[in-house]
């Protein structure tokens, strides 16, 4: 019974209803991962004040890395005719259907830091190189380490791509080098806290450590404690992402490097592109743009602020 | 008496509740050092008076005076700083604490903020000493036996300094040796002074002790008068505003082929206490088998038993020669057991639901219709029922809660009448029902005997023995320590019987 | 895994069945539509495009270093292939080994070139580890768009390295390479960091001038 | 029976409490309506109910299991792991190594197969509960972890990427369920009609649904009336783990990829659907008419917040707030009903 009193008044609504959209400014609808993670937050702010300054109105979500609750952000924009999606996608596979639905209903997408499994959907896929970023960051590890020696890593979360890249970059380079030997590998799911646990437990069997390679700064910041407080002040620990506490405490020797994903500049050539893209009809850009991470270490930490060079 | 000076005062007290006036502007009295009997039926205003007295409830017109100042008693804690305490009809105790942790909840005896637990088992030791109950302070509540909480309950209320106590029917759980000592104690504390409100159903036990008698009737004050210069029939007659008749004199009936047969019924508690030794039993149709006991006789496990509650126990029961032993207790149910248990809120009702679902719920397939309820069947045989056991509602559809203990009790027995049984159990079917509904479950159980149907009726008082049964059981410490028909057993016979084997115990009840 | 012929012919009739049934059987690893691997990709470019666009599209070191020592941001400006931000110089010379380092896995010999002052010019990877993706990204013949995510694109340019390290440094002995004189080409990441100036450059050409002769 | 006049207030003001979703629903569209112009346009109602079903979906369920006096937590968990069994099956099939085959199913069977890993899931909660009387909130805890971890063995971590199938194994179609459209109406939508409807008549009309009340209400008192208690608490987390695993199917086929971690806090919207529709937490009280009235309350919440452009933090904690309401509400429901009833029995 209650049930029809739900519907029907929204049948009627719905009926009723046909009015269009807001007539104002045009809709940038901005969608990345989460809003609480400095990165992502550096991305979405990033991106949002770039759209203001040409004149845009703009909307700001977050998906929590839950394809489904991006897909039902994306119904959203559309239902907001927003004029582009700016998206930090939530699965190369799992995004797929949301940017085609995107486009089916005449919205572009420009997609920033992560990319799609598909080709020809969205209008550009700005993609932080994360395989060279984590390539880089492995060199560095391994010039530390030098060249041999018992490490441990952390990976990310066992469901993101991005974790599975990272460690495949890792890998790639570490695997060449006969004297280096991965001793314990576990996922700490990019958290601080469960990073240092996990450090805590894996040196209990195994105290002859000497480094520790993170997927990303969050992680190493908690292995680098847990390193400290077990005593093992010399262990190197090399992150990835470049956050700004990272950065600080690389140039404070905490750290001893991580690889920059130039989050800020990402966003903003995003924006860029789809302004030029909306007012021209097109970007001028290939669709897919790999962007190369930058190695930050004690001696460069000072030529980096947040997410981009200074 | 009149001239004790008065303690507690309620003048032109009315409480108002959404659609009802529970209370009508009532006077009431309360003199120092004497016991003020409260009575009435179930929904009388009883509980409501006592509720204002306590602080539980504020009164929504008139006045309290205490010590003949006007006091707004606006919680349980201002009661109580006044000396106000009340012991209620469910315990309010808690399982998991200690005795004396339950005796000081709330006002615990510190040393510098930390508790001081050997002062507390002290004090609490005296306190159940002077109750006659030496139980030791440090076990748990949660597992002594129903009386011997009673009396914990008892304890904590003297453990304030109480000068006004409220017992609400305090002696529904305890045997006839509990109950003694109660009075002992009630007449101490009159001694000190102590005010005391007494509500209970057991008339007779109310004229032994009250000093006043005030009647309650839809809300008012209907009569008051010294307990001396009254009976129990002017009392009834007040409570029910009618003049009482003499109790109906059974008709005995030749009983019909047997029924129900219980051979060899054992059954072990958790810790390996016998709960039931060795119990045989048959009941043959049309009869109405009186099981008579004190608490902790075994009366209940017996019941639960039949009804297939305790898989684990020993020994067979038979229905119609064919053994159940093995069967749950649906399966049970649709071979024509039924069973109304004796804590109703506990057991018998869902008191989330409907008067009606109340009452449908173990026979609903008797309404389904191609796998779905059909309401109109469902109704019309609830009505019937509420019908025939003249259940007051206001709505087969509203809450159960809205209905008196005795409907309450009433729409019970209704939802096992609906399953069609062959054999009825029940247990305890009149606690805490008014005397109006009990007089009237009586008649039902009667009728339903003469239908044919075989009734167990489980018991602690000798009076619904004599008004019900054909043949008494009696048990004690989980035996049956004799059988009588209902015609030969003497009062004093059955509480020898009942009290077989008590002395053999260890410690109390 | 072999497959007999009536093990076929039971699949079939599986198949056949097919219809009715709420299933259809495959053998394992019938997948035709697996993706073409980096090896067959680099194949197919490795000779045919890469190296000659290596070759031809190449600058002379000296003119190149003279062009940096001039001005390094006209020298990238002039010589340099962009692609997405980073930039690489596509390199062609001849000079004389000064010294070959093979403390790291990745290997440099350090190479002056005429006229010879016996400070390196260029550094070039002669393994057994290459670093970075320089060939790959070089020549604009191996482009991120035309791959479906970053995974394939790194499949692609560590099979290009691969290819280096098979057919342009395993004929090479390495150690050996002290003193002598050698021709390369290559490409090199157009950064200025430290000396030399062309630094860790990979090459698809490594050979001594006795062996070109 | 004829009512007494106090019992016609009590039973208007028992509904209007009852109704409260409804009635902060309305206000809530109200309100929408009048801030953002996009809101009352058809689209974007088709794309709320489209989004509100899931939840509501998952939150049916949800409902018997809180009517029986329990909870599910695993219900996210159990979406996921049945989204990523759908997945496997249609993108890699059945690989039987022994065999040297693979199984591709049909798409009827492929969904039947994640319908039954849901319903498994529910029933070794319902065993765990019924049977080995583990308290629901430990068993269902037991199984989120369990089934989440399924779900991330099975697919490795990863997606099942593009899942229509190929018309060659007969595993096409799949996408339909969630995308696809019946009479204008997306199938989703379809599929909540159809669970809410057959949740409402199960619940009302059936001995089973009466049986949940009882059994929420009074277990005791339910066996001692010949319930089979066990029996009803392992139907109802079989039930819950059938709607998630039906929500799994669903997302799956909307985003045409599964994906192991889709559904995770799932089960706390779904908690907080059932809890707004005024079915209380202890058990017995409460309907599934209600439940969909409080998941249209979050779904119209959450579209209308991020329509309006409201900070995303705003969002979340006006979400808490809603669902504290709510409880507040349902408290002062049980004391009014209880007053009320003490009032009528005097």
């Amino acid at each position: 019974m209650q049930i029809r009193r739900v519907i029907l008044p929204l049948m009627i609504a719905a009926l009723c209803g046909c009015g269009s959209g807001a007539k104002g400014p045009k809709l940038i609808a901005i969608i990345t991962p989460s809003n609480d993670n400095p990165f992502f937050k550096a991305e979405a702010d990033t991106a949002a004040a770039r759209a203001k300054e040409l004149g845009y109105q703009v909307s700001v979500n977050s998906h929590d890395d839950d394809a489904h609750k991006q897909d039902q952000l994306i119904d959203v924009a559309i239902a907001n005719q927003a004029a582009a999606i700016i998206l930090d996608n939530a699965g190369a596979d799992a995004s797929v259907a949301a940017v085609r639905k995107a486009k089916a209903a005449g919205i572009p997408s420009f997609l920033i830091d992560r990319e799609i499994n598909a080709n020809g959907i969205a209008v550009s896929q700005i993609v932080s190189n994360n395989y060279q970023g984590a390539t880089l960051a492995a060199q560095e590890f391994v010039r530390l380490m030098g060249e041999k020696g018992n490490y441990l890593e952390l990976t990310g979360r066992e469901s993101d791509t991005n974790a599975a890249i990272r460690a495949r970059g890792f890998h790639d380079v570490l695997d060449k080098y006969d004297g280096l030997k991965e001793v314990g590998r576990q996922s700490a799911n990019w958290s601080q806290t469960e990073a240092y646990q996990k450090i805590e437990t894996m040196i209990q069997g195994n105290r002859n450590i000497k480094g520790v390679i993170a997927a990303n700064d969050t992680m190493a910041v908690g292995a680098e404690a847990a390193l400290k407080n077990a005593g093992l002040d010399k262990a190197i620990v090399v992150g990835f992402d470049g956050s700004p506490d990272a950065i600080a405490s690389v140039k404070a020797g905490g750290i001893k490097a991580t690889v920059l994903q130039p989050a800020a500049m990402i966003a903003r050539m995003a924006v860029d592109q789809a302004h030029k893209y909306l007012t021209t009809g097109s970007t001028g850009a290939p669709e897919k743009q790999s962007i190369d991470c930058e190695l930050v270490t004690p001696a460069n930490a000072d030529q980096f602020g947040l997410f981009g060079r200074k | 008496m009149s001239d004790r000076e008065i303690v507690l005062q309620a003048r032109a007290v009315s409480m108002q509740y959404p659609g009802t006036l529970a209370l009508d502007r009532v006077d009431f009295t309360l003199r120092r050092g004497t016991v003020a009997a409260l009575i009435g039926e179930n929904g009388a205003g009883k509980s409501t008076l006592v509720k204002i007295l306590a602080g539980i409830v504020q009164p929504t017109g008139g006045a309290l005076l205490l010590n003949g100042e006007e006091v707004a008693l606006r919680s349980v804690r201002d009661a109580d700083a006044r000396g106000i305490e009340i012991i209620h009809q469910e315990l309010n105790l808690c399982p998991n604490l200690s005795v004396a942790e339950n005796i000081f909840l709330g006002r615990e005896l510190t040393v510098g903020g930390v508790l001081d637990v050997k002062r507390q088992e002290e004090r609490a030791r005296e306190l159940l000493a002077r109750l006659e109950h030496p139980i030791d302070p440090a076990t748990p509540v949660g597992g002594l036996p129903l009386g011997q909480q009673q009396i914990v309950e008892i304890a904590k209320a003297l453990a304030r300094d109480v000068r006004v106590l409220m017992m609400d029917e305090p002696t529904s759980a305890l045997s006839a040796a509990e109950i003694a000592v109660l009075f002992r104690i009630i007449g101490d504390l009159k001694a000190r002074g102590v005010a005391i409100v007494y509500i209970s159903h057991r008339l007779e036990e109310l004229l032994g002790i009250a000093d006043t008698v005030s009647v309650l009737r839809d809300g008012r004050m209907v009569a008051e008068a010294a307990a001396d210069t009254v009976d129990t029939r002017w009392i009834v007659e007040r409570m029910t505003g009618r003049a009482s008749g003499a109790p109906e004199a059974l008709e005995h009936r030749a009983p019909g082929r047997e029924l129900l047969r219980v051979e060899g019924l054992s059954l072990k508690s958790e810790s390996g206490r016998p709960l039931l030794s060795d119990v045989s039993l048959r009941l043959r149709a049309g009869e109405v088998m009186g099981i008579y006991g004190l608490m902790g006789a075994g009366r209940t496990e017996l019941l639960e038993c039949l009804m297939g509650l305790h898989p684990e126990m020993a020994g067979s029961i038979f229905l119609d020669s064919k053994n159940l032993s093995a069967m749950g207790t649906s399966r049970r149910i649709a071979h024509g057991l039924a069973m109304a248990p004796e804590d109703r809120q506990v057991s018998g009702l869902v008191r989330s639901l409907s008067v009606l679902a109340n009452m449908t719920v173990s026979s609903l397939d008797r309404f389904t219709r191609g796998g779905w309820l059909s309401p109109a069947a469902e109704e019309a045989a609830a009505a019937k029922a509420a019908n025939e056991l003249r259940i007051k509602a206001p709505g087969l559809r509203h809450s159960i809660e809205s209905l008196s203990g005795g409907n309450q009790q009433k729409v019970v027995i209704a939802k096992c009448l609906l399953t069609e049984p062959r054999v009825l159990l029940l247990d305890e079917p009149t606690r805490g029902v008014d005397v109006g509904a009990k007089r009237e479950i009586h008649a039902i159980v009667r009728r339903l005997a003469a239908a044919g149907m075989g009734i167990v009726l489980a018991t602690s008082e000798l009076e619904e023995v004599r008004a019900t049964a054909d043949r008494v059981v009696v048990m004690s410490r989980g035996r049956v320590t004799a059988e009588f028909a209902a015609s030969e057993a003497a009062d004093d016979a059955l509480a020898l019987a009942a009290s077989a084997a008590l002395e053999e115990r260890p410690g109390r009840a | 895994m072999m497959w007999k012929p009536h093990a076929m012919a039971a699949l079939a009739l599986l198949g056949g069945y097919g219809s009715c049934a709420p299933w259809t059987v495959r053998p394992i690893d019938s997948g035709d539509h697996a993706p073409p691997t980096a090896a067959a990709y680099v194949d197919s470019i490795w000779a045919a495009k890469l190296v000659p666009a290596v070759r031809n599209g190449a600058v002379d070191a000296r003119a190149l270093l003279d062009a940096m020592a001039a001005s390094p941001s006209a020298a990238r400006t002039r010589y340099a292939h962009c692609e997405s931000g980073d930039c690489y110089f596509l390199v062609k010379g001849e000079g004389r080994v000064l010294s070959v380092d093979t403390r790291s896995r990745v290997g440099l010999a350090l190479v002056d070139v005429a006229p010879f002052d016996r400070r390196p010019d260029v550094s070039i990877q002669i393994g057994p580890v290459l670093r970075g993706n320089s060939l790959r990204d070089a020549t604009g013949l191996v482009r991120f768009t035309d791959f479906v995510n970053q995974l394939q694109f790194a499949d692609a340019g560590n099979e290009i390295n691969d290819r280096v390290l098979k057919t342009v440094l395993a004929p090479v002995n390495a150690a050996a390479l002290r003193g002598r004189e050698i021709a390369f080409a290559g490409a090199v990441a157009a950064r200025e960091q430290g000396l030399p100036p062309l630094a860790e450059l990979v090459p698809v050409e490594l050979m001594t001038m006795e062996e070109r002769r | 029976m004829s009512a007494a006049p106090g019992g016609v207030r009590v039973l208007l003001g028992s509904y209007l409490f009852r109704l409260r979703a409804l009635i902060v629903l309305v206000a809530l569209a109200v309100a929408f309506a009048a801030l953002s112009p996009a809101f009352l346009t058809t689209g974007n109602l088709t794309i709320l109910v489209k989004h509100v079903a899931i939840n509501a979906i998952l939150a049916v369920g949800m409902t018997f299991v809180i009517l029986s006096g329990g909870i599910d937590l695993s219900v996210g968990s159990v979406a996921g792991l049945a989204g990523i069994v759908a997945g496997g099956l249609i993108h890699s099939g059945l690989v039987l190594r022994s065999f040297g085959v693979v199984v591709y199913l049909h798409t009827w069977l492929v969904i039947l197969v994640a319908l039954a890993a849901g319903a498994l899931v529910g029933g070794v909660n319902g065993g765990l509960i019924a049977a080995l009387r583990v308290p629901p909130f430990i068993a269902t805890l037991g199984t989120l972890y369990i089934a989440r971890g399924a779900a991330l063995l099975i697919s490795g971590g990863g997606t099942f990427p593009n899942l229509t199938g190929e018309p060659a194994l007969g595993n096409t179609g799949f996408l339909s369920l969630g995308s696809g459209t019946v009479l204008g109406l997306p199938v989703p939508i379809w599929l909540m009609l159809a669970f809410a409807a057959a949740g409402v008549f199960v619940a009302h009309r059936t001995p089973f649904g009466r049986r949940v009340y009882a059994v929420g209400g009074n277990e005791r008192a339910a066996e001692l009336s010949g319930v089979r208690v066990p029996w009803i608490q392992f139907a109802v987390y079989v039930i819950s783990g059938v709607c998630a695993a039906t929500v799994g199917l669903i997302i799956a086929a909307q985003l045409a990829a599964a994906h192991p971690a889709t559904g995770e806090t799932f089960e706390l919207n779904a908690i907080a659907a059932v809890v707004l529709g005024g079915t209380s937490l202890m058990g017995g009280r409460g309907s599934v008419g209600g439940t969909i009235a409080g998941a249209f309350v979050i779904g119209v919440l959450a579209d209308g917040l991020i329509l309006m452009g409201v900070s995303e933090f705003w969002q979340i904690v006006i979400k808490g707030l809603v669902i504290v309401l709510a409880v507040v509400l349902d408290q002062m429901q049980q004391r009014y009903m209880r007053r009320a009833a003490a009032a009528s029995r005097s």
